[in-house]
């Protein structure tokens, strides 16, 4: 844990530069605020509705398989690391995760077939 | 850990952190410079000798900008926006090795940051933050333009760090340790005698993955969707201007440096030379100070290799379609990645097994 | 040291908790999540978890908490009407509160160790070898279970799809 | 009692303020993302416990366990707010009070 001390460091030499941007742009920009400035931007024509509207799902099932599929992803990464070393044991570390896979793969497959996200 | 540890290790993260920064200048007139270079125009000339105080000129008009806050926006999430796609970009680079290490009054210190021993998963875990800088500030933005151009580009990021993870799992299974440091390591010395021990040649469909998934991970053309001009106005950042438009932009240029710096580390050897180990030019150098400097001086050069690989693609390669970004990943990308790890398990069994 | 870092960062993350709960709007209450996620991870950090403060960030933090804003986002909700306390509302508050109070008795009253205790590192080829040892099996349901999930999902948002087409009555 | 507490400490307190504080917004929070994403703080708060026990006695089990806590974390909330976006388009709101089809 010792070795993430820098990273301290290095949050705080962040957040400096942060609060350093932040306060150049405040002090050296000139502000004079004028009621079509501060309209939204619509390339010019007249926003017709808030933007703040419900709109498609079709993002949801993105969000949904990514978080799906990342935990998989994440559970891999132990296996990797033990998988070198236990290679003189025998195949069992390969089945094991051939099997893991092969169930993930199963998944794939079905978003593929039913066209879930409407790749085709 | 004494004191005196301590100022070195601040003062060292501190040059590590000012030195990223400086990709910023010198990307925005390499990129100009390059881009005027394919399109055989002359680009910006004008200040200094060959146009090189140009970055100047551009940061301190940044600067003198006007700053607007349009009347709809959240303001507090409005102006957080910029600074949380900064703060994660800048905390990436704690991972990448830079070097062996140096010594200063008879200790050694490492040349990275922080010598973590999950390195990979770090990078991936903080590297993922990036996204929420880009919803938020879409969202807080109350522009149709600013939801739409967030919403994909979040879509695409979270795509691609599928296949991002994937190829760096491949990468842990060949080298057995998530230390980018230890990867690194591993890479001394030669393969067959002529080619140079990297990565690469043992996870070439890996490091195609990786280099890939990096352009996407960091919206570059040709996956720049979520900035696509001609139909999204400026996508999430539209309703940002003068420094916090700049601050987007120097998020991007130090994500790209340390994707390279992440493809230098696990694909190209790192701090090494090729065919040249490390005791060799120890003899050569005769001091290890020395050598420290040119194993910093190595990865600097690949990772410029990288940068310009970066805008060179830029201004070849068309944009892709949001449905097309989309198969790409997930039909082609993903399969490949398993492919690429079950390929790399096999490989390694029947090499152990013979 | 230890010590005092593990405070700030508790201090920071109750403070983050409270903010998720306390929020009118939903996005500030994801944002919280974020925040209470990341001080979380540092806890784990300072336990010498270095893997699971990784995996905290980059499956809660990083997935988990995007569904959440994702949804919020799509929805687009202006904040949803609260209720003005009535009866159920102080039912709900004392319940938590005596739960609250329950436990955080019982965890004063037992003797707790109040000395630094020794940080073992993270054994983390060894976790790892069980997992795919003893506990190969469990792991194997998951995939399985999280292949499940995928089938369910799609067979949730399917049925969305079918007013979408007509627009709503 | 020594100023600063053992990390013991700090973690049970966490741990138990964390739960309290889901439990009070699972119940009185009207809005149903906000009530899901209290249930996540809930099993946070069990997680750091784990966590905790697990290292401080140097047993495995406790991350294992937590490990499989994530997974199934993950699932619910994405057919948690699966079902919320159902929701949403049958009845055009989030709140909870609406939703009493099963009361009879």
């Amino acid at each position: 844990m010792e070795a993430f001390l820098p990273v301290g460091f290095l949050l705080i030499f962040a957040l400096l530069l942060c609060i350093g941007l932040f306060t150049v742009k405040r002090l050296l920009g000139p502000r004079n605020p004028v009621a079509s400035k501060l309209a939204v931007y619509e390339c010019g024509v007249t926003p017709e509705g808030s933007a703040r509207a419900p709109f498609k799902t079709a993002f949801y099932l993105i969000a949904v398989l990514f978080l799906l599929f990342d935990v998989e992803a994440a559970f891999f990464f132990p296996w990797a690391l033990v998988y070198r070393q236990s290679l003189s044991e025998g195949p069992a570390l390969l089945i094991a995760m051939l099997v893991y896979m092969a169930l993930l793969v199963l998944g794939l497959v079905y978003i593929f077939r039913k066209d879930c996200l409407k790749l085709n | 850990m004494e004191a005196m540890d301590l100022i070195v290790t601040a003062v060292k993260t501190a040059i590590i952190y000012l030195g990223m920064v400086q990709v910023v200048p010198i990307m925005l007139i390499v990129e100009r410079r390059g881009a005027a270079l394919i399109q055989d125009r002359p680009g910006p000339n004008r200040v200094g000798p060959f146009g090189l105080f140009q970055p100047i000129a551009d940061v301190i008009k940044m600067m003198m900008k006007e700053v607007t806050i349009p009347r709809q926006v959240n303001k507090a999430l409005y102006l957080l926006g910029p600074f949380l796609v900064l703060f994660p970009a800048s905390l990436v680079i704690a991972a990448i090795p830079f070097g062996d290490f140096f010594t200063l009054f008879d200790r050694n210190y490492v040349l990275q940051v922080a010598n973590i021993d999950v390195g990979i998963l770090y990078v991936l875990a903080i590297g993922s933050l990036g996204i929420y800088g880009i919803l938020f500030g879409g969202w807080a933005s109350n522009n149709k333009f600013s939801l739409i151009g967030a919403m994909r580009s979040s879509s695409q990021i979270i795509s691609y760090e599928i296949p991002l993870g994937l190829a760096a799992c491949s990468a842990v299974v060949w080298y057995g340790s998530f230390s980018l440091r230890e990867m690194v390591s591993i890479q001394e010395g030669t393969l067959l005698g002529v080619l140079p021990n990297w990565g690469i040649f043992y996870q070439p469909l890996g490091f195609l993955l990786f280099f890939i998934a990096a352009f996407a991970e960091t919206n570059r053309l040709p996956f720049d969707l979520p900035e696509s001009e001609a139909e999204l106005v400026a996508g999430f950042h539209t309703e940002y201007g003068a420094m916090d438009f700049g601050t987007f932009f120097m998020a991007e240029y130090m994500n790209m440096a340390t994707m390279s710096g992440l493809m230098v580390s696990m694909y190209f050897g790192g701090w090494h030379l090729p065919w040249i180990s490390d005791a060799t030019l120890l003899q050569w150098l005769g001091s290890r100070n020395l050598l420290a400097a040119l194993q910093v001086l190595t990865v600097i050069v690949k990772i410029a290799v990288f940068m310009l690989i970066f805008v060179w693609v830029r201004w070849t390669i068309p944009r892709f379609r949001f449905d097309q970004l989309m198969r790409l990943a997930w039909k082609n990308l993903i399969p490949l990645g398993l492919f690429n790890l079950v390929l790399t398990a096999l490989i390694l069994y029947f090499k152990g097994a013979a | 040291m230890r010590e005092t870092l593990f405070m700030v960062f508790s201090l920071f993350t109750i403070a983050a908790a409270s903010g998720v709960v306390l929020s009118r709007n939903p996005v500030y209450s994801a944002f919280s999540l974020i925040l209470s996620f990341f001080g979380l991870s540092g806890l784990y950090l300072l336990w010498g978890s270095t893997f699971m403060a990784m995996i905290q960030i980059l499956i809660y933090t990083g997935a988990i908490v995007v569904l959440f804003v994702f949804v919020v986002m799509l929805l687009n909700l202006q904040t949803v009407r609260e209720n003005s306390p009535n009866l159920l509302f102080l039912v709900g508050a004392a319940a938590a509160v005596w739960l609250f109070s329950l436990m955080i008795l019982r965890v004063l009253t037992r003797a707790i160790p109040n000395k630094a205790v020794e940080i073992p590192t993270d054994q983390l080829r060894a976790i790892s070898k069980l997992l795919f040892t003893r506990y190969l099996w469990p792991f194997e349901v998951l995939s399985l279970f999280l292949l499940v999930m995928i089938v369910a999902i799609f067979a949730i948002t399917r049925t969305q799809e079918i007013p979408q087409g007509g627009e709503k009555k | 009692m020594n100023f600063p507490l053992s990390m013991t400490y700090w973690s049970h307190f966490v741990s138990v303020a964390m739960f309290a504080l889901g439990l009070l917004g699972f119940l009185l929070r009207k809005n149903t993302i906000v009530v899901l994403m209290c249930i996540e703080l809930m099993l946070n708060a069990v997680n750091l416990l784990l966590i905790e026990t697990s290292m401080r006695t140097n047993t495995p089990e406790g991350i294992i366990l937590v490990v499989f806590v994530v997974t199934v974390a993950a699932a619910e909330v994405a057919v948690g707010l699966g079902i919320v976006l159902n929701l949403y388009r049958m009845k055009g709101t989030v709140n909870l009070d609406h939703f009493k089809s099963l009361q009879g």
